[in-house]
């Protein structure tokens, strides 16, 4: 066995997490800060921190993800950040040459207190930032909330930084998408624009990560959402925050400060948060759904009124980010699955009651957890003693459903072992046939291996 | 074309690299940019602070000690005490194998936090931390509990000594526990990490088991992290040679190996950088001379192997290894040619680790492949010119506060392996020990050392060499690829190996081989859009 | 084993054909009839022909096919078949109201003689056909070449029978998507929308065969190529036939009969094909490319890069239709794999020819055989001698996968128990994509599973 | 909902659907579409010509003659000499289970065929007929070969039974190597190639193995075909109550069972259409009786096998099988409970083959749901009339060219099971030989009959009948599913089953418990046009 000292036997714990289900926040600042188009991420701490970040997030994509550090030493931690923050900007602006840099900082610089503000405003003061180059920068304390709330924390840092009040207003609505792949930004996009709705979306890591082979290296992408869009949300009619978890801020942000009122919705994941989401836009736009999405629809409804019958009654263990789990368990009750165990590592009290009342008809039994100790070992002993058939989640489930023989299906970040995930979205109403391919494919080969000669089946 | 390139001058290039400097910038990165000059005796400069806003390759002190000797342990928990993060980012992230048997204590698939929270920072994290150890004694009885630093850790006050000291005693001495402040700030790269744990090492475990080895000839290898099953090879070719190591620091290693490995007779360092500490106190400590090995390519590890029977002066023991060595050798070259066709003549450039750079262009030059640049992520000096120049190294700011563990001779234990004469006589007859010579002497002249090199120098040097591989990291390789230059991981291996020892060496031919000869490579540019064969992509030339 | 007669001993076969890899035509012609809007495909023959051919399209899409028969009783084929042809016209426009019907023949109505345009005149000469309403038909003897010629047969009649000569040149490309899912023809209508080409695309069966699930059955779905679309395919710059098999013929005709000039190319699978087709078709309409082909393109050759190192080197068995086999095994080599053996059971010398030139030089000893003979029995022999990495092939090709244990991935015509290849395209640069995940998923699954414990990698 | 819906009556419905169709189209399905009233006994027209154009269920003579007995026979290769189609299509698409266990032969996973081309239609295809035949033994070796005619066959003239009776001859009569004349345009439907297929199995296989059987009592199984593992779970009854099948007409079914069946002492009948003919052949050739038996439904279960206990009139046997009743019903009763709160009071309409139709009324009944309309495929009217009815039917030019075979009785090996005072004797018991009472008796009134349904019907009823759930095959299912109603293929279950027995009772309960309870079904209009619940989807008031 991979996780041969994980008992059956679950003991209370208060201090200790094991295999967690969450990383912290600075990751989260790097991922959405590429979703700006020219912008350079830093990581105002120690080297290893951004080192890491760029790791976890190259591997996810298998592309380049460029961030620099203020490279911390035991000096700066002694005598605060300051120095560091000023050179490191100096020298990216001259050496890397970025539209802007976008700064988060880390446990290290936040137990020390910099004070991002006036380091940043001292740059400018000292003229260290060249003409027309923006820095815009966040909070993201490690030892708070989890690599969610760092993504959060960096849209709200990008509404502070790069929206402005022209006061004519535009006829638009803001998207924030919440923290999902670049294909599922692209086919959000696709939405829109087949529904003829003008939309703001950032950050937008389409064309940023999933960038193509062309022979030439380019340091910062084609794609990315532009810095002068992003200056007119302030002029939309509506934001749709999609993940209370990772938009929210943001959207909330947009409302008190610039009066664009907001919606905070799921993810599109699955069906039903699909058709809130094509119902929202439209409604926010004020057009009439195109019937093009009732063929869309009706596809998908189609493969599942189709192949019930291997989804029907199945349980299923899923482990990631609030804003995902919450949609994709709906979707999981809407194939007649029975949601079983439910882990996030990403606190916030609202999670585990959304789950309660999704699963309170179909599935009372759930086991929810998130926040504190809600880790990848608990799942695995809530496993232990109620077996699933299916598990869902990012690689580091792979060690559980090997150990357990469970049909795996890789859902949610960081996904180092496939590649998919950046290509192909999961939203929408075509997100939601890519998961059932990929759930009915783990199902149904699981039942090939199992079936005895006599009960191989030619057509399925 | 099996005739090599003629190296060109990278003067120019350097000068280019610079230029984009601010002066200070320039002036200080120009010491870690060495155009090689043998004549000259050239400082590498290295082992300084990386400057802020530069993008690295460098990971933290932190990373560097969780990485070194416990992360690649498998029967200690190791339990870092901070965010989330540090530990997260080192869960299974690093390749190093482990064979625990079927029913052997392994916590290596596991990561273990004490997931600090605000409140933590505020009023301290001590008492969670102590609680957090109950709770992996309480759910996992180990051996041993490991407690790593993160960087609040040290900034907010906690003790992790203290701490560790009262829980050892709280679980009645029964489990030995014990803690690194290996804050990631601490150093200027994860050599200071190796270093913290190093001495934590000689200090908590090594020589906690005076049990007398069996074997008749017993070694530890050290600096060896079994990524990719190197070190599995290298037990195959020391069992079939009839040598036992004790411990291999740090791979598919346990915590019995390390507290007996001082009744080894003979330290081999692979690794110089990461752990000729060791080496160093294990001498003073218990008198086992070491001497630096290499088990990256087929003469090398001939070479090593033949230096260890030596050491031992006896000729059943040389005939032994010399007849593996007929047993293996053969094959390796003979796989060596084989690929040649497709590699003979290629440029290699390699920016890695403390000891990888080096031991690698041994490597492809068995494949006729030339390494026109090459550095360190965090080695020092020594590790380019040699240990000779360890006296002139001048210690600054950052390594001052690594502390420097004195060890003395063991009142008891102490017992010179080889008396002065004999190692006299042995260095007669060609063996060197506590000798590293570096990288820089076994670099061709006009080609160019780059220590801690960045971005923006990486992508420069790229254009200018257009090289058929370039090896380096996972951060490094999109971009480099991007170019349409194939990167070969050193760290991870792309997932491949074992490269080291006699298969090792096989495999990564034939990997190289596959490299250079993927079709897709020519196939980068849009056709409506190529224009001659020649600028398909930048690096078809070579690769055809 | 499930096919525990198979000797790995070859032995040469002149008459017995043991599971084929083909089947016979009208099931071809009945697909391609389905690609026009209003059509009811009709099978001049006995019940069983449409039964089987219903089913199995069926059991394809998971979807309603619909298609008439002649209902030959042992009185029909002695007298011959043109009572009931005329009986079941008058029946079809009557009960079921199509826009028109696609007769295709049988062994039995080609061994009997009808003469199909005879009775069709009749009928209409009788006023049995309903003003405005038309008869399309082609011959389709089960007994030469296999379904891909009943479908090349179809096509050809669908030009004989709603192409007109108007004279009024029009700016559009003809293309002829050759058998491929309706996937992949969306995908084609997308890259020409994409491009700015207007083309006019027949067969189409997008949104025939997998149409949405709306709650109301539509006999006849809002998918297919209008006939009045199809009429103007003789004013066309330029017909691009995919696939010699399955489009050459009818683009002769087209040229033949109204001086369209022709250019076959390969069914844009993998990246060269769709690189030669996306210029063809630029070509023909004197277009440029657009840059987000750039992009597209750039996206499938980064997961190349990327991935390929899992491909390199492996054997691959494939068994199809040539036109789908042929740019495939060209893929397979561009990712450096090694097609190993490749079977048709569609005759046609220029096949094996054509895939010796393709392998010439990177898999010079390809077992490659077509036509009579060339079955799935042989393809398992040849397996049974050299085994493979992977397998590629129809639903039946999974049995010979358990057997042998090797990884498998559904390709081709039937595929009987998974679903998506309806769904997502596997032609142009995305299908491309889709191929190589699909490819590396089954590499990487066993890698997997076949590890052990010491050698579980997280990343990958 | 707990008390039945009273039925609407279809009449009206019935003639909206009629005056589509030309009059003498509608004037011909008028008698083929009956609403049940008993009273009048009324005639269902049946085994009559499809109307060219019509969209039938139907296939061919072929299909039926290769499905029915040596189709599921899995030591027998069967050899379709034709165009390759014939032979693709009917290859695993059947769900005949079977077991050959680790080493026994079974070609039921192969597909054989002459892959007939137009030069064999042209100069004949009996030489390329001979050769497959002599490439199968050369790869093969099978104890015996059948031989499928497709449609060209017989107008090419190509003689089969002569083929088969050389090519025996050529392997010295170890091969038991006999043909069929099924050509698909033959009869009316797949019903013709059952009788075909009957007569060969008479003539070529049954009688050739008079080896006593060693079991007490023992039976034949007729039509009975092993769908999704039905004959697995009828074999599980049958052994726990201690009776011997010894062959099963055909499922998990061997040449050998065959040739040793005429040693029974009792023939069942599952599907009376498919395989009556053997029945009555065996009895007038051996002397062997038949009753008809139904293991669709706990219930029926046992029913049937109390009739068999009873045939034999042991008391040991019949305590016996009231020992497993009592063992297996009760939980079978349960789950019908179980589900009732889903199916209870719900519709349903079934329309396929020749005798599912009418069993899986009583299954549906046992989970109180109603049949408000039901029809077969390609029976005749003795299944839905009743055997009374033989004398009356008037044989058409379609089914007299379909061989009758005559069978007179066997020489040495007639033996009349029992006695015409015995029989007598058990009937006055209640038990009924050579009788079968059809569908039509156990149909309420006002339910309505149609027989070989058409799309155009089955459209309109769905749109009258709102059914819950509508039973047929492949090429109704997703065409009623796009209406919002579930349909279950009962010809391969929806590769689902076992579903006779008492197991198999249990598993149609569940699954359609889990189709009526689908979530799906109540969300396909998308919510920006939905405007009322009702019109959710057409069947949402039920499914609810």
């Amino acid at each position: 066995m991979l996780l041969r000292h994980t008992p059956t036997e679950i003991k209370e714990r208060e201090a200790l997490t094991v295999n967690p289900a969450k990383t912290c926040q600075p990751v989260g600042a790097m991922y959405a800060a590429l979703g700006v188009h020219g912008c350079l991420p830093h990581s105002h701490g120690s080297q290893g921190c951004c080192s890491y970040h760029r790791s976890a997030l190259t591997r996810h994509y298998k592309d380049p993800i460029m961030a620099g550090t203020s490279s911390f030493t035991e000096g700066s931690s002694v005598f605060g950040g300051q120095a560091n923050l000023l050179a490191a900007l100096t020298n990216m602006f001259t050496i890397y040459d970025p539209d802007l840099v976008a700064v988060h900082t880390t446990c290290l610089s936040e137990t020390i207190g910099d004070d991002i503000p006036q380091i940043v405003k001292k740059a400018f003061d000292d003229k260290k930032i060249p003409e027309g180059k923006k820095v815009i920068y966040c909070n993201t304390p490690s030892y708070v909330g989890s690599h969610i709330t760092g993504f959060a924390n960096m849209c709200t840092g990008i509404v502070k930084g790069l929206v402005e009040h022209t006061g004519v207003a535009k006829d638009q609505v803001n998207i924030l998408p919440g923290w999902v792949e670049p294909s599922d930004m692209r086919e959000m996009k696709r939405i829109a624009k087949d529904m003829n709705v003008d939309i703001c979306m950032f950050p937008d890591t389409d064309g940023a990560v999933d960038t193509p082979q062309l022979g030439e290296y380019k340091m910062y992408p084609d794609g990315g959402a532009r810095v002068e869009d992003i200056a007119t949300a302030g002029d939309s009619i509506k934001t749709l925050a999609c993940g209370k978890w990772a938009s929210e801020d943001a959207a909330k942000l947009l409302d008190r400060q610039f009066k664009v009122p907001y919606e905070t919705i799921d993810i599109p994941v699955g069906l039903e948060a699909t058709d809130r989401f094509v119902q929202a836009l439209a409604k926010a736009a004020g057009v009439k759904v195109p019937d093009s999405f009732i063929t869309e629809r009706g596809r998908l409804v189609d493969v599942i009124t189709d192949m019930s019958q291997y989804l029907h009654g199945k349980k299923v263990a899923i482990f990631g980010d609030p804003d995902q789990l919450i949609p994709m368990v709906e979707f999981l009750l809407a194939l007649d699955m029975i949601p079983t165990h439910v882990i996030s590592g990403t606190p916030g009290k609202a999670f585990t009651a959304k789950i309660q009342e999704l699963c309170a008809e179909k599935a009372p039994n759930v086991n929810v957890k998130n926040g504190a100790q809600a880790d990848m070992y608990l799942l695995h002993q809530w496993i232990k003693n109620e077996p699933v058939d299916l598990l869902l989640g990012n690689t580091y489930g792979k060690y559980i459903a090997r150990d357990e023989d469970i049909p795996f299906v890789r859902y949610g970040f960081p996904i180092l072992d496939r590649v998919g995930h950046s290509f192909f979205p999961t939203v929408g109403y075509t997100g939601g046939m890519r998961l059932l391919e990929l759930i009915l494919g783990a199902l149904m080969d699981r039942q090939e291996r199992d079936a005895p000669e006599i009960k191989t089946e030619l057509v399925m | 074309m099996s005739e090599k390139r003629k190296l060109p001058d990278p003067s120019a290039i350097k000068e280019e690299i610079l230029a984009k400097y601010p002066p200070k910038i320039a002036r200080k990165r120009a010491k870690s940019m060495v155009v090689v000059d043998k004549e000259l005796d050239q400082e590498v400069q290295s082992n300084v602070r990386t400057i802020p806003g530069i993008i690295t390759q460098r990971g933290c002190c932190y990373a560097g000690c969780k990485g070194v000797v416990l992360g690649p342990t498998r029967d200690i928990v190791n339990l870092v005490h901070g965010p989330i993060g540090c530990s997260f980012y080192a869960w299974l992230t690093r390749r190093n194998q482990t064979d625990p048997g079927e029913t052997g204590d392994n916590y290596m698939n596991y990561c273990f936090s004490t997931d600090m929270q605000d409140d933590n920072i505020v009023f301290g994290g001590e008492k969670k931390l102590k609680q957090a150890i109950r709770e992996v004694v309480e759910n996992f009885k180990p051996k041993a509990i490991g407690i790593f630093s993160t960087c609040p850790v040290g900034l907010i006050g906690d003790d992790v000594h203290t701490v560790a000291r009262e829980m050892k005693a709280e679980f009645n001495d029964e489990i030995n526990i014990f803690g690194f402040s290996c804050e990631g700030y601490k150093g200027v790269s994860q050599s200071a990490g190796h270093h913290i744990a190093n001495n934590q090492l000689m200090r908590h475990v090594v020589g906690r088991d005076d049990t007398p080895p069996e074997a008749k000839y017993n070694v530890n290898l050290l600096g060896e992290y079994n990524i990719g099953g190197d070190a599995f090879e290298i037990d195959r070719v020391f069992e079939m040679c009839g040598i036992n190591i004790i411990g291999t620091f740090s791979g598919n290693s346990t915590m019995q190996q390390f507290e007996n490995s001082h009744m080894a007779d003979l330290n081999l360092v692979m690794c110089h950088r990461s752990i000729n500490y060791v080496a160093e106190m294990m001498e003073t400590k218990f008198g086992i001379p070491w001497m630096k090995v290499n088990f990256i390519g087929g003469e090398a590890t001939a070479k090593s192997m033949r230096k260890i029977a030596q050491y031992f002066e006896d000729d059943a023991l040389s005939a032994k290894v010399e007849e593996v060595i007929a047993a293996e050798l053969p094959a390796v070259k003979a796989a060596a040619q084989a690929v040649k066709p497709v590699t003979d003549g290629k440029l290699a450039m390699m920016f890695v680790g403390g000891s990888r750079a080096h031991h690698y262009q041994e490597l492809f030059a068995e494949m006729g492949m030339t390494t026109v640049s090459a550095g360190y992520e965090f080695a020092h000096r020594d590790d380019y010119e040699g240990r000779k120049v360890l006296p002139t190294i001048k210690v600054d700011a950052d390594s001052r506060n690594i502390e420097e563990l004195k060890v003395t001779q063991d009142e008891t234990r102490y017992n010179p392996r080889k008396s002065e004469e004999q190692l006299k006589a042995l260095e007669e007859k060609g063996l060197e020990f506590s000798e590293y010579k570096g990288m820089y002497n076994e670099m061709a002249d006009q080609s160019l050392i780059v220590d801690d090199i960045s971005h923006w120098e990486a992508d420069k040097l790229i254009e200018f060499y257009k090289p058929d591989i370039f090896c380096a990291g996972i951060k490094e390789k999109y971009v480099v690829q991007k170019w349409g230059v194939p990167l070969k991981q050193l760290h991870s291996y792309d997932y491949g190996g074992p490269y080291a020892g006699f298969e090792g060496a096989k495999n990564f031919y034939a990997d190289i081989e596959r490299m250079l000869d993927t079709s897709i490579w020519k196939k980068i540019k849009a056709p409506w859009l190529a224009k001659t064969d020649e600028d398909n992509c930048i690096c078809a030339e070579y690769v055809a």
